[in-house]
């Protein structure tokens, strides 16, 4: 039964190899930058880019949702770096909410990046909102009345001290929402806010929520969807910058690579194995 | 190496993350000391935090302090009620841990009534789709709506228990519906995927960049 | 927290699937089912009457037909046919699965879900009554590892109810009903080591599950336990079917205890949701029939006329119905 | 109502009146068990019957039970707070349960020194020091016991270095594991396995670059067979209906159990009321 070993093995890989390899693929591309792979972004992430910088170009106020905590930074996280620097290099104002109470931070963090590169100040340029207890009741009052609602930002300094929301009252004058966000945030926005004043909503979800937004892409409720971190690597390649988006989506790339060519051998060894006992059948029965 | 590096590792916090995230990944390969070590220590540690929220977020907001500030004494009478739980270790009481029991078997039951109508209902209503292209309805949408009716009922057809599938029609139907329901199950599994790495490269990452800061110091 | 008063008509709907089920139930029973079955009836009847006087009228004339028909179906029904009910291949496994446990001479695993002390997990505890009394007829070890403080109560209980039924009642050990933890993945960490350690030969997850799924699966799967899976959470069930052995897909899991029991109310059960499944379909192909039509009205290629107006009525008020 | 209201009044706590009704209270409570206790045998199932129903009846009623026109809710519906406070404030006494199986069982095997006896003391120590830090964080605003500093950090250290990134290392498990099971899981054995490796696959591709690639230089006119196109296709409109059709089995699967539950007519080892 030699000529059956090769399709056996194929077929039944030890799983450990396949977690070294995996770990291999995953380490690499971290160690060593220079690894890459070409980008060509999606249509969705196309769309989701051109969407802010249309937010961007009426240099009114962008409302960003942040729903993630740090256990999917490892997506949103990157997402929103592209994105909040693709804001700082156009010079749009912003403001952070947070849906998560450990979100204020990872932002703040993310923002404090590149706010030196930028010249971004807090209170003049972008202003942190804080975690907000109650979503769906937050969303309805900032439809009418954003300071009335949130009254103070995540340091308990008052909104109305707060240069960047000077001409600010309400949905209204916002010129744009991006939800970032691992949850089902997706319904609350467009069930309660953006219909309001047809404010147009960038869905920025992990991969596993992506298909939540399908249906209202197709209706036109959203402008874009920027799916996971591929998107994050989309976008940066919009951009024209390189960074954890693109690196990270080059991985992604490399271990999706890594399972097709597993699923490959695997059926490989499957029916080889299969046509070579009935090869061998034939053969004993003659 | 220099000591800011050192003490970079050495940082409590980051060394302890790390070396329970290497002793957990190291069950991949088999099962081992470490990290039946750091299993101990997890369920240990969930427990303590599990019982620290339970006084804090729950018994002392709402009935600690409501009763003993507040003075609603009336309170005092789930400590009884609460007793009969431990009911299960004799053999004569188990009778009143069943009672208890049933009363959240109840309340679980009489939520139920209203989850229905809070999730399922509106997503019969979504099912209302029209077939006819006509308005803002474009053919293609037309046609997605009757994809989307016939895999409905495929489906549901295919989870009939009770009626008889012996009818030729319901039998294709309900093949369809499986089938459907196999291809919408491998898009799930799909579709999940990036979510996962996503999630193993950043504990890679923590573990390579932002402790071992290897980007940094491998070449150097 | 969803409340009928935001729209009452879909509390009829509800209610209208719960009869349907409840009286299937009941009539299922010996002996109890006209008085019973007809005090179900009447209350519904009471309470749609409610509706009528407080809001809709066109909707709730169909409900009360619709009841009427119910309460005369109640009244005419016969509980002396117990009705089968198709194959679900993943239960018929479970003798195989017990069996081989045994002669390997490892224990059997059983984990309710991760979620808390609701219907799924409730669900799960009764299915797993009916194996761990054939565990116990084998004399073999049945490990039950819970997530919620309570469902280790409860869970006790079934374990040694079911080896009591069993017959051997001194099999049964309390400290192999475990609760791990309540919190996700410590509990997944407990129970991944709970496997290897224990040498599980087969493992039965039947409840609420999450992400943590897969992590027990291949766990198992890697130390050759044979699993047999059934979750309330869709999301889970692709996972269940690439790594589990069988699969008990959708509501095949609330059908499970009709099918290990073959207990009548149980089966009367399954009989109900069936019906009720029916009615959900056929107001799905009404609702659409309706939508397709009011959309054509609206967009001129019907024209008015008298005949068509009344049609209109109707479609608008089923619409209405569930808006 | 106002008489209950009156009997039920609050007293405040520093009046020694209310240590006297906080007392009688747990006396009368466990009055009634042991009353409840000594009644005949024959007796308990309807009692339990009996509380399942009341467990149930108030959720059910304010669900069903009609509202005013102009109100938001019925009679029912102020009580929901307090319904689910004492839900959960009950459910808190349970914990014990979780404590005496964990920990009792640790227990054991630290003092009868079991083999695997110093994890088994790891657990309790874990345990210990991380409710005491909890409860320390919340309640030690002074930092009465230890200096503050050192409490906060000493909770970080647990709460961060430990609980966190456990979670966190155990979630991102299933990295491996999925890879490991898409390996073994899609094989064409059937014409159902095909079905579930080609929509997997595709939606894979579909999400990542590598796929973005393969199918870039598709005429205009073919953009559906982009395999991001596919993909999107597959989860919206194949995906959609099936999970739909399948929840709602499941609901009214619930639905039932519920309805049995309820009524006490659910079958079985445990609830079986037959016997």
């Amino acid at each position: 039964m030699n000529s059956n070993t090769i399709w056996e093995k194929l077929q039944s890989i030890d799983t450990r190899i396949l977690y070294v390899v995996t770990l291999i693929v995953i380490a690499l591309p971290m160690l060593f930058p220079q690894i890459k792979l070409p980008i060509v972004p999606s249509q969705e992430s196309i769309d989701c880019y051109q969407a802010v910088e249309e937010m961007g170009a009426t240099h009114k106020l962008i409302l960003i949702n942040g729903a993630f905590s740090a256990s999917s930074r490892g997506e949103n996280g990157w997402q929103a770096q592209a994105i909040i620097e693709h804001l700082m290099k156009m010079h749009a104002p912003f403001a952070i909410m947070s849906i998560d109470p450990q979100n204020p931070q990872l932002m703040q963090d993310i923002v404090d990046k590149y706010a030196k590169k930028y010249d971004y100040v807090y209170g003049r340029d972008y202003v942190n909102l804080g975690f907000q207890v109650a979503f769906a009741q937050t969303v309805k009052g900032m439809v009418q009345d954003i300071k009335g609602t949130v009254k103070e930002d995540w340091k308990g300094t008052p909104l109305t001290n707060i240069p960047v929301l000077k001409n600010v009252k309400s949905i209204k004058d916002v010129s744009g929402i991006i939800d970032i966000t691992p949850v089902a945030s997706l319904d609350t926005w467009l069930g309660l806010a953006t219909r309001v004043y047809d404010t147009p909503l960038v869905y920025v979800p992990t991969a596993v929520m992506a298909p939540e937004g399908y249906p209202y892409k197709d209706s036109k409720q959203i402008k874009g969807i920027l799916m996971g971190v591929k998107g994050a690597g989309d976008y940066e390649y919009l951009m024209g910058v390189k960074e954890e988006g693109t690196q990270i989506s080059t991985i992604l790339s490399m271990v999706y690579g890594l399972i097709i060519l597993l699923i490959i051998f695997g059926n490989i060894g499957y029916h080889g194995a299969r046509i070579s006992a009935q090869n061998a059948q034939k053969h004993g029965s003659e | 190496m220099d000591s800011n590096y050192i003490h970079h590792l050495f940082n409590p916090i980051l060394l302890f993350g790390a070396i329970g995230t290497v002793a957990v990944f190291s069950l991949v390969f088999r099962e081992n000391k470490l990290y039946r070590l750091f299993e101990h220590i997890f369920i240990g540690l969930a427990m303590g935090y599990s019982l620290g929220m339970t006084w804090t977020q729950v018994l002392r907001p709402k009935w600690w302090d409501p009763m003993m500030h507040d003075g609603i004494w009336i309170w005092a009478i789930v400590i009884p009620i609460g007793l009969m739980f431990y009911g299960i270790y004799t053999k004569k009481f188990s009778w009143m841990a069943r009672m208890i029991f049933g009363f959240y078997f109840g309340l679980s039951a009489g939520t139920v009534f209203q989850g229905f109508a809070a999730e399922y209902i509106p997503q019969i209503t979504a099912s209302f789709k029209p077939l006819i292209a006509s308005g803002a309805i474009t053919k293609q949408m037309a046609a997605n709506n009757w994809i989307f009716l016939a895999i409905l009922i495929g489906v549901l057809t295919y989870f009939f228990f009770a009626f008889e599938q012996k009818n030729i029609v319901v039998k294709k139907t309900a093949n369809f519906g499986r089938a459907m329901l196999m291809v919408a199950m491998g898009g799930m599994f799909g579709a999940t995927i990036m979510t996962r790495e996503a999630l193993l490269i950043d504990r890679v990452r923590f573990i390579l960049i932002d402790w071992l800061q290897l980007n940094v110091h491998l070449f150097h | 927290m969803q409340h009928a008063s935001d729209n009452w008509n879909v509390a009829n709907f509800v209610v209208i699937l719960s009869v349907i089920i409840l009286f299937k139930i009941v009539t299922a029973q010996k002996g109890m089912k006209t008085p019973f079955a007809a005090c179900i009836g009447l209350f519904t009847v009471i309470l749609l009457a409610f509706t009528v006087r407080a809001h809709w009228w066109g909707a709730s004339i169909g409900i009360l037909i619709a009841s009427a028909f119910l309460l005369f179906k109640i009244l005419t029904s016969r509980s002396d046919r117990i009705p089968t009910i198709r194959r679900i291949a993943g239960l018929n496994a479970i003798d195989e699965a017990v069996g081989r446990a045994t002669e390997m001479g490892r224990p059997v695993l059983m984990i309710p879900g991760i979620g808390q002390l609701d219907i799924p997990a409730l669900q799960g505890l009764n299915i797993f009554g009916y194996i761990a009394r054939s565990v116990a007829a084998f004399g073999n070890r049945t490990i039950l590892a819970v997530a919620d403080p309570p469902l280790a109560g409860v869970g006790e209980e079934v374990i040694r109810d079911a080896y009591a039924a069993g017959g051997r009642p001194e099999l049964f050990n309390p400290d192999d009903v475990r609760f791990i933890s309540d919190r996700q993945f410590a509990f997944a960490s407990g129970v991944a080591g709970l496997i290897e350690r224990e040498k599980v030969a087969a493992s039965f997850l039947m409840g609420a599950f999450f992400a943590e799924s897969l992590i027990i699966t291949e766990v198992a799967q890697r130390t050759g336990t044979i699993q047999i899976a059934a979750t309330n959470q869709f999301t889970q069930l692709p996972f269940f079917v690439a790594t589990c052995d069988y699969v008990l897909l959708g509501d095949e899991f609330y059908a499970a205890s009709a099918y290990l029991s073959r207990n009548p109310t149980l089966l009367g059960s399954i009989v109900g949701q069936d019906y009720a499944k029916l009615l959900i379909l056929v107001v799905i192909v009404l609702g659409v029939i309706a939508t397709g039509y009011m959309e054509l009205v609206h967009t001129g290629a019907i024209h008015d006329s008298s005949a068509t107006d009344s049609l209109t009525k109707v479609a608008d008020y089923f619409l209405k119905m569930f808006r | 109502m106002s008489i209950i209201n009156h009997i039920f009044a609050p007293i405040p706590s520093s009046h020694p009146l209310f240590y006297v009704a906080f007392f009688l209270t747990i006396l009368v409570g466990l009055g009634i068990l042991a009353l409840l206790q000594i009644l005949p045998n024959q007796a308990r199932k309807p009692i339990i019957a009996l509380v399942t129903f009341l467990g149930g009846l108030y959720y059910t009623a304010e669900f069903f039970i009609p509202v005013p026109t102009g109100h938001d809710g019925n009679f029912l519906s102020p009580y929901m707070d307090t319904m689910s406070n004492i839900a959960s404030v009950l459910g808190c006494f349970s914990v014990g349960l979780g404590i005496i199986s964990l920990i009792g069982l640790h227990f054991k095997n630290t003092i009868k020194l079991k083999a695997s006896w110093g994890f088994s003391a790891t657990l309790i120590v874990c345990f210990v020091v991380m409710t005491i830090f909890t409860l320390l964080d919340q309640y030690s605003p002074k930092g009465m016991l230890i200096p503050k500093v050192a409490n906060k950090s000493v909770y970080q250290f647990l709460f961060s270095g430990g609980l966190t990134s456990l979670d966190a290392a155990m979630f991102a498990l299933i990295g491996f594991f999925i890879i490991s099971a898409s390996y073994r899981a899609f094989r064409i054995r059937s014409l159902e396995a095909s079905y579930l490796m080609a929509s997997a696959v595709i939606v894979m591709l579909g999400q990542v670059t590598l796929g973005s690639a393969l199918t870039h230089n598709i005429p205009h006119a073919y953009d559906f067979f982009k395999l991001e196109n596919l993909s999107e296709y597959i989860l919206a409109h194949i995906n959609s209906p099936a999970q739909r059709a399948v929840t709602f089995g499941l609901a009214l699967g619930a639905l039932a159990t519920s309805l049995r539950l309820w009524l006490s007519l659910e079958r079985g080892l445990y609830f079986d009321q037959e016997a």
